[in-house]
């Protein structure tokens, strides 16, 4: 049934040209039916290729289709090949299952938008480089469904261009992640030098036989396309912007797509960076400090939606986190359990923004939606208790599974910052829900529930973000861990700390701290959370700024940048490029200026040249004989 | 070659050739004159000259002698050379294409054979042809040196239809040469001197007249053209042009204006007697050998001559743009038409000998009666006109 | 012998004509030396025993070519005399020199190839057989025979070039007559 | 026949050279044409010059394309002097530069 593989991606392409080819000649919501249907079509059919690769035995899970040769140069060989192992279908099962929610959602949620079809076909588009990226045999599809991603991601940012905003954000969010895809380009041609191919097969197994410094070199290269990707520090600036598209968009590149192919690719390419060694610490490293300037960012935010998105640069902090301490299942579970309840998350923001007028997004001007909206409150709920890590929701083991990973590790220093951004996680996502849903009413209008097709979604996503914790209970002997073993070889023992029982006990509590306070702040009355932000103004704007990484980069890079282009563009183009050019120009126009004098107009002096020619011609025969 | 293979002697049978057929010439002229007054005032009930001479038959001569003595006018606008040039301009060619037209078979003086011809150039017909192309020069510059408006419109008009109706002429020739094989003139007449081969036709010379009428036709017609003869003398329109090329023109000047065009016409006559009835063939007899084909030219000729007359007097002056489209798309077509009729029957296998001869009178006779219908009949407009009453 | 003074009788007028004709300030004159000029090439033909060439050279040239020249200069109106000024700077010596070096040098060219006054003439009467239009038509039509086809074809299209270039577009209401007094409809 | 060919050569020649002087001195558009076909006739007298003296026919075989030629071009080439004249009012060639460089 592995055949049927290459058919997870390229159902949704189909839908999407579909869309983009006959767009305008679907009525209504048809458009949005279709595009739901094609990724739950593709939903389906990863289920068929997972059930498929259940049924076999551990050593046989793995399985190549190869399409065809895409390139043939020389000993260069690149095939269009897709790749079946438990790694690369948990992330299609994830990618199509949390997406086609999305879709549903979105067919409510986009209706009436004068582009509703081209969004869909984007979105499928989206989802198909997604499947690509994730299915991909070998680095250089890869790469394709990376920068397809990236595409998609700049089309959907920018959906409604006619807001400067979002064609900015839409700029950013691309120009961002090009620095990281280079570097990622750079990183496959380096690898290709190295192993003379780019498929995983021929490339992983050798990793470890790499040298210490090269294995780093082309470690950080993948890493740096990474962070580009996931928003990592310093990478990061363009998540938050990214808002700036539908709803619905927010939630697929946060939850399904996009920001997870980094921590994909990592758990994909762990044996170089296990053969560097350095390389892992340093994810960890970028992780952890990621998650914590982003879980202090997060509390920053008025805005709801930036909430969510610093949110997800800290919980992609965790992911990295748990890959560089050697937690790659408890990675990839973060980014299952993560994917529903951001989804979850980002879903119920968006009912808020389309119960709210104007598209209200300021948490500060909401408070109480619970009443009005139950249903909304309760999903939402779901995800903010999964998210702060209360159990037995599925946030609560993925996270502590990673935190744990660096107490097992014995690195103590990295497990005390790492159970600070969980504090801070449980601190943020408190105050954003209290602030929304609890608390007295400051919103305008008369909030409702979405409709029924919006409703579905969220409380898919609400089920599966609480109950997605099944798949990993224990970090050794779970479902999860067990199932990618084959990929990411089995859970490290734990070589030090307390044990698992008691890690977790901690987890709860750090927890349930966080959330205390938030409720203390927030929701008491004892304190006057609105004087405290008067009081602590600058912190308050430090922490809502994101530290100005922002303005440091449009102040220390992006201006001098544009006076370098300035230069290139007012000196060099024009005094040394053009300067050449006109000065060629010149040469020419003024020996031909010289030469014109020869061109007199007169047929009669033209006539003159030809006698002269044809009495030369004579006279030399005439001499010669 | 030709100017190397003669002797003193022939140099001066040639120039008494051409000083007898000069002066034959200008006989003919104040002859042909004299007809056409008399033809023309018999034609219109009017008694025409009376005076001089019997029948008023030296009115030409007459009028030569005063023009002779008139005082001659030249405008001062005129261009001197060229206004002297262009009426000897006009006459020459109308008296070189004399210079191959065979009056007879010749006759034997002095142990040599003498032809009643000039020249027997090889090239015949072309010689006809070029001499009738230099015709238009002496209307072009005498329109042109006057320095005079009236003039000049009646040149460049006349040039324009010498030209065009040449084209249709030359066509007409072709068809003849076709048929004969031949460009020389004395081997014209000659192939035109047998018979038909057509057992109850043996009586009848083989004429090129009967083999190629609708040649015929067209000759004269764009024959008429070329001299500029009614009803083609739109040169010298006198409604519209006071008297076209040589309004400017008095005294011996103008008197050489209407010798040229008497000698045009005769040309032409003599052009067609020759090509088309048959030269100087005619019942021969014993007596006097050498008068009788001389004879029989000088009666074909002027039956001719007769013919171009009584045109003059019976049709009206055509309207310039129906001139020429007359000759454009009528007269050039239905040669060419022609000329592709006679190639196709020379072409064909001859079966029964006469084959060809009788594709050409079959399909001449046709087109004579097409052309003839309109009047049986009535023109088109006529009967338009019928049928609106 | 008769060639002989042909030639030399004809010779002359030749030269004097062409050169009259270039030095004329007035075209029809120009013209008129040109046809002059003409006819002594014809006779020349004639000389040399193409007897067709010496009909066409009349019938063509001076029947046909000259009468368009003469035809476009009156239409022009450029009969007038010009000034032989020469604006051109140089443009007389040059001419002249050049023109006196390509007379040297055929000069020279004839003398190397031909010799100056060999009287050697081959027979010309055989190749003349039957006439010497029958002669040129055999070797055309056999020889020749595409290149004759050819031409008609560029003949066609020059007249209709002609035809087209000269071409003005006159409204139609140009071409009726009207009466005094009536304006055309 | 007691004239040497190569004196038809030579008038050939003189002829030729007036015209390409006729040419080269010349403005009127006209006499400058004249002067081509002068120029023409010249080559047509040397080609059929040559063919006697090769006792064959080809030289007038050729002169008489060349005829046929210039006739096309002549009626080409005074179409084009007529639409200049109407163009500028003038035949003179010296007013038709607008090649100049």
């Amino acid at each position: 049934m592995n055949i049927l593989a290459p058919f997870i991606p390229a159902i949704p392409l189909a839908g999407a040209a579909v869309l983009l080819l006959t767009g305008p000649r679907w009525r209504d919501r048809s458009a949005g039916w279709l595009a739901s249907a094609a990724v739950a079509v593709a939903f389906g059919l990863a289920v068929t290729v997972f059930g498929t690769l259940v049924s076999r035995p551990v050593t046989l899970r793995l399985s190549h289709v190869s399409l065809f040769e895409w390139i043939g140069v020389g000993s260069f060989r690149v095939d269009i090949a897709f790749r079946v192992d438990p790694l690369s279908t948990v992330m299609a099962l994830t990618v199509t299952g949390v997406g086609a929610m999305i879709h549903l959602y979105a067919v409510d949620y986009m209706r009436g938008d004068p582009r509703y079809a081209r969004f869909f076909a984007y979105m499928n588009l989206f989802v198909f480089f997604m499947l690509v990226l994730v299915l991909a045999d070998n680095y250089l599809l890869l790469y394709v469904g990376w920068e397809g991603v990236g595409l998609c991601s700049y089309l959907l940012i920018g959906f409604w261009f006619e807001r400067k905003t979002a064609a900015d954000a839409a700029k950013k969010a691309f120009v961002t992640t090009r620095i990281g895809d280079s570097a990622l380009l750079i990183g496959l041609i380096f690898m290709w030098s190295r192993f003379g191919s780019l498929d995983f097969d021929r490339v992983l197994p050798h990793a470890h036989a790499l040298a210490n410094g090269t294995a780093t070199v082309m470690a950080m290269l993948l890493f740096a396309g990474a962070v580009g990707k996931s928003a990592q520090l310093p990478l990061h600036v363009w998540l938050p912007d990214a808002m700036e598209g539908p709803t619905p968009v927010s939630a697929l590149i946060h939850a399904a797509t996009m920001v997870t192919a980094g921590v994909y690719l990592v758990v994909r390419s762990h044996q170089i960076f296990e053969a560097s060694g350095v390389a892992l610490t340093i994810v960890a490293v970028v992780g952890l400090v990621t998650a914590i300037y982003a879980g202090l960012s997060a509390i920053g935010q008025d805005d709801i939606k930036r909430m969510l998105a610093y949110s997800t640069i800290s919980q992609l902090g965790f992911m990295f986190f748990g890959a560089g301490m050697g937690a790659y299942s408890a990675a990839i579970f973060l980014l299952v359990a993560h994917a529903f309840f951001k989804a979850v998350l980002f879903l119920g923001a968006g009912s808020v923004m389309h119960a709210l007028p104007d598209e209200e997004t300021d948490m500060t001007r909401m408070g109480g939606l619970r009443r009005a909206m139950p249903l909304t409150a309760v999903t939402w709920v779901v995800g903010w208790l999964a998210m702060a890590g209360i159990p037995p929701l599925s946030g609560f083991f993925a996270k502590d599974q990673v935190v744990a990973a660096a107490s097992q590790a014995g690195r103590i220093g990295l497990w005390y910052a790492a159970l600070f951004g969980a504090l801070l996680t449980a601190l943020y996502e408190t105050r954003g829900t209290f602030l929304t849903f609890f608390g007295e009413p400051r919103h305008r209008g008369h909030p409702h529930d979405p409709p029924s097709l919006m409703r579905t979604a969220l409380v898919s996503l609400a089920v599966g973000a609480a109950l997605a914790g099944v798949l990993g209970l224990s970090a050794t002997s779970g479902l999860l861990p067990k199932f990618l073993t084959p990929v990411v070889g089995p859970t490290k023992e734990a070589v030090a700390g307390p044990s698992e029982l008691v890690l977790s006990i901690i987890s709860v509590a750090v927890a349930l701290v966080g959330i205390l306070t938030a409720w203390l702040v927030y929701l008491s009355g004892r304190i006057d959370w609105m004087a405290l932000r008067v009081r602590f103004a600058s912190a308050k704007r430090t922490f809502q700024r994101g530290f100005y990484v922002n303005d440091f980069y449009s102040g220390a890079i992006v201006g001098p940048a544009k006076l370098a282009a300035a230069f290139v563009a007012y000196v060099v183009d024009r005094r040394v490029v053009d300067g050449t050019l006109t000065g060629i120009g010149r040469l020419v126009s003024s020996s031909a200026g010289a030469a014109r004098r020869a061109q007199t107009g007169l047929v009669r002096t033209y006539a003159v040249g030809i006698l002269l020619g044809a009495t030369a011609v004579l006279g030399y025969l005439v001499v010669r004989s | 070659m030709i100017l190397a293979a003669i002797d003193w002697v022939e140099w001066a049978l040639m120039v008494g050739r051409v000083v007898v057929i000069f002066a034959a010439l200008l006989v003919s002229v104040m002859l042909v004159i004299w007809i056409e007054r008399k033809v023309v005032a018999d034609m219109q009930m009017r008694v025409g000259p009376n005076r001089a001479g019997p029948a008023g038959i030296l009115i030409t001569l007459a009028d030569g002698i005063k023009l002779f003595f008139k005082e001659g006018v030249m405008p001062v606008t005129a261009d001197a050379p060229v206004y002297l040039i262009a009426p000897i301009a006009s006459m020459v060619p109308a008296m070189l294409a004399f210079a191959v037209i065979p009056f007879g078979p010749g006759i034997t003086l002095f142990g040599r054979h003498v032809p009643f011809q000039i020249s027997d150039l090889d090239v015949g017909i072309l010689w006809i042809l070029a001499m009738a192309s230099l015709a238009v020069y002496g209307v072009v510059l005498a329109g042109w040196s006057s320095g005079s408006n009236y003039p000049l419109l009646g040149a460049i008009r006349s040039s324009a239809q010498m030209i065009s109706y040449e084209v249709g002429m030359s066509l007409g020739l072709v068809a003849v040469l076709l048929t004969c094989g031949t460009l020389t003139m004395s081997q014209i007449v000659a192939v035109q001197g047998r018979h038909f081969h057509v057992t109850w036709l043996t009586w009848l010379p083989k004429w090129n007249l009967f083999v190629q009428l609708p040649a015929f036709l067209i000759y004269m017609t764009a024959a008429l053209a070329e001299t500029n003869r009614p009803p083609f003398d739109l040169p010298e329109a006198e409604t519209e042009l006071v008297a076209g090329y040589h309004t400017e023109y008095s005294g011996i000047k103008f008197a050489m204006f209407f010798l040229a065009e008497y000698m045009h016409t005769i040309t032409v006559s003599a052009v067609g007697v020759t090509l088309f009835l048959g030269g100087w063939h005619g019942p021969q007899f014993h007596a006097v050998a050498w008068l009788w084909p001389l004879l029989w030219f000088l009666v074909k000729l002027y039956v001719v001559i007769f013919a171009l007359v009584w045109v003059r007097a019976t049709l009206p002056r055509f309207r310039y743009d129906r001139l020429m489209a007359f000759g454009w798309k009528f007269l050039i077509p239905a040669g060419l038409v022609w000329v592709l009729v006679t190639a196709a029957s020379i072409e064909l296998p001859a079966i029964r000998g006469n084959l060809n001869a009788a594709i050409l009178i079959g399909s001449g006779t046709v087109i004579l009666l097409a052309l003839l219908w309109p009047l049986f009949t009535g023109s088109p407009q006529a009967r338009a006109l019928e049928g609106q009453r | 012998m008769a060639d002989w003074y042909a030639f030399w009788l004809i010779a002359p007028i030749s030269i004097l004509s062409a050169g009259a004709m270039v030095l004329a300030r007035n075209a029809v004159h120009a013209a008129l030396l040109l046809i002059v000029n003409f006819f002594t090439l014809a006779v020349f033909f004639l000389i040399l025993g193409s007897s067709f060439l010496f009909v066409v050279q009349i019938i063509v040239y001076a029947g046909a070519i000259m009468v368009l020249f003469l035809f476009v200069i009156m239409l022009l109106g450029v009969d007038r005399p010009v000034p032989l000024t020469e604006r051109i700077r140089g443009q007389r010596w040059i001419a002249t020199v050049l023109g006196l070096a390509l007379v040297l040098e055929i000069g020279l060219a004839v003398r190397l190839g031909l010799g100056l006054s060999t009287g050697k003439v081959p027979d010309f009467s055989r190749v003349n057989a039957g006439g010497n239009v029958r002669a040129l038509a055999r070797v055309l039509f056999n020889s020749y025979f595409f290149p004759f086809e050819v031409t008609s074809i560029l003949l066609t299209v020059a007249a209709i070039g002609a035809m087209l270039h000269g071409r003005r577009n006159i409204a139609e209401e140009e071409t009726v007559d009207t009466a005094v007094g009536e304006t055309a409809t | 026949m007691r004239t040497p060919i190569s004196y038809f050569l030579l008038v050939s020649a003189l002829l030729f050279t007036i015209g390409t002087v006729g040419v080269l001195v010349r403005r009127n558009a006209l006499i400058i044409f004249m002067s081509i076909e002068l120029q023409l006739n010249a080559v047509n007298l040397a080609l059929v010059a040559f063919s006697r003296q090769n006792g064959n026919l080809t030289g007038q075989v050729l002169a008489f394309f060349s005829m046929v030629v210039a006739a096309a071009e002549v009626v080409v080439g005074l179409a084009i002097i007529v639409s200049l004249y109407r163009k500028r009012r003038s035949a003179d060639v010296d007013d038709a530069s607008l090649l100049k460089g």
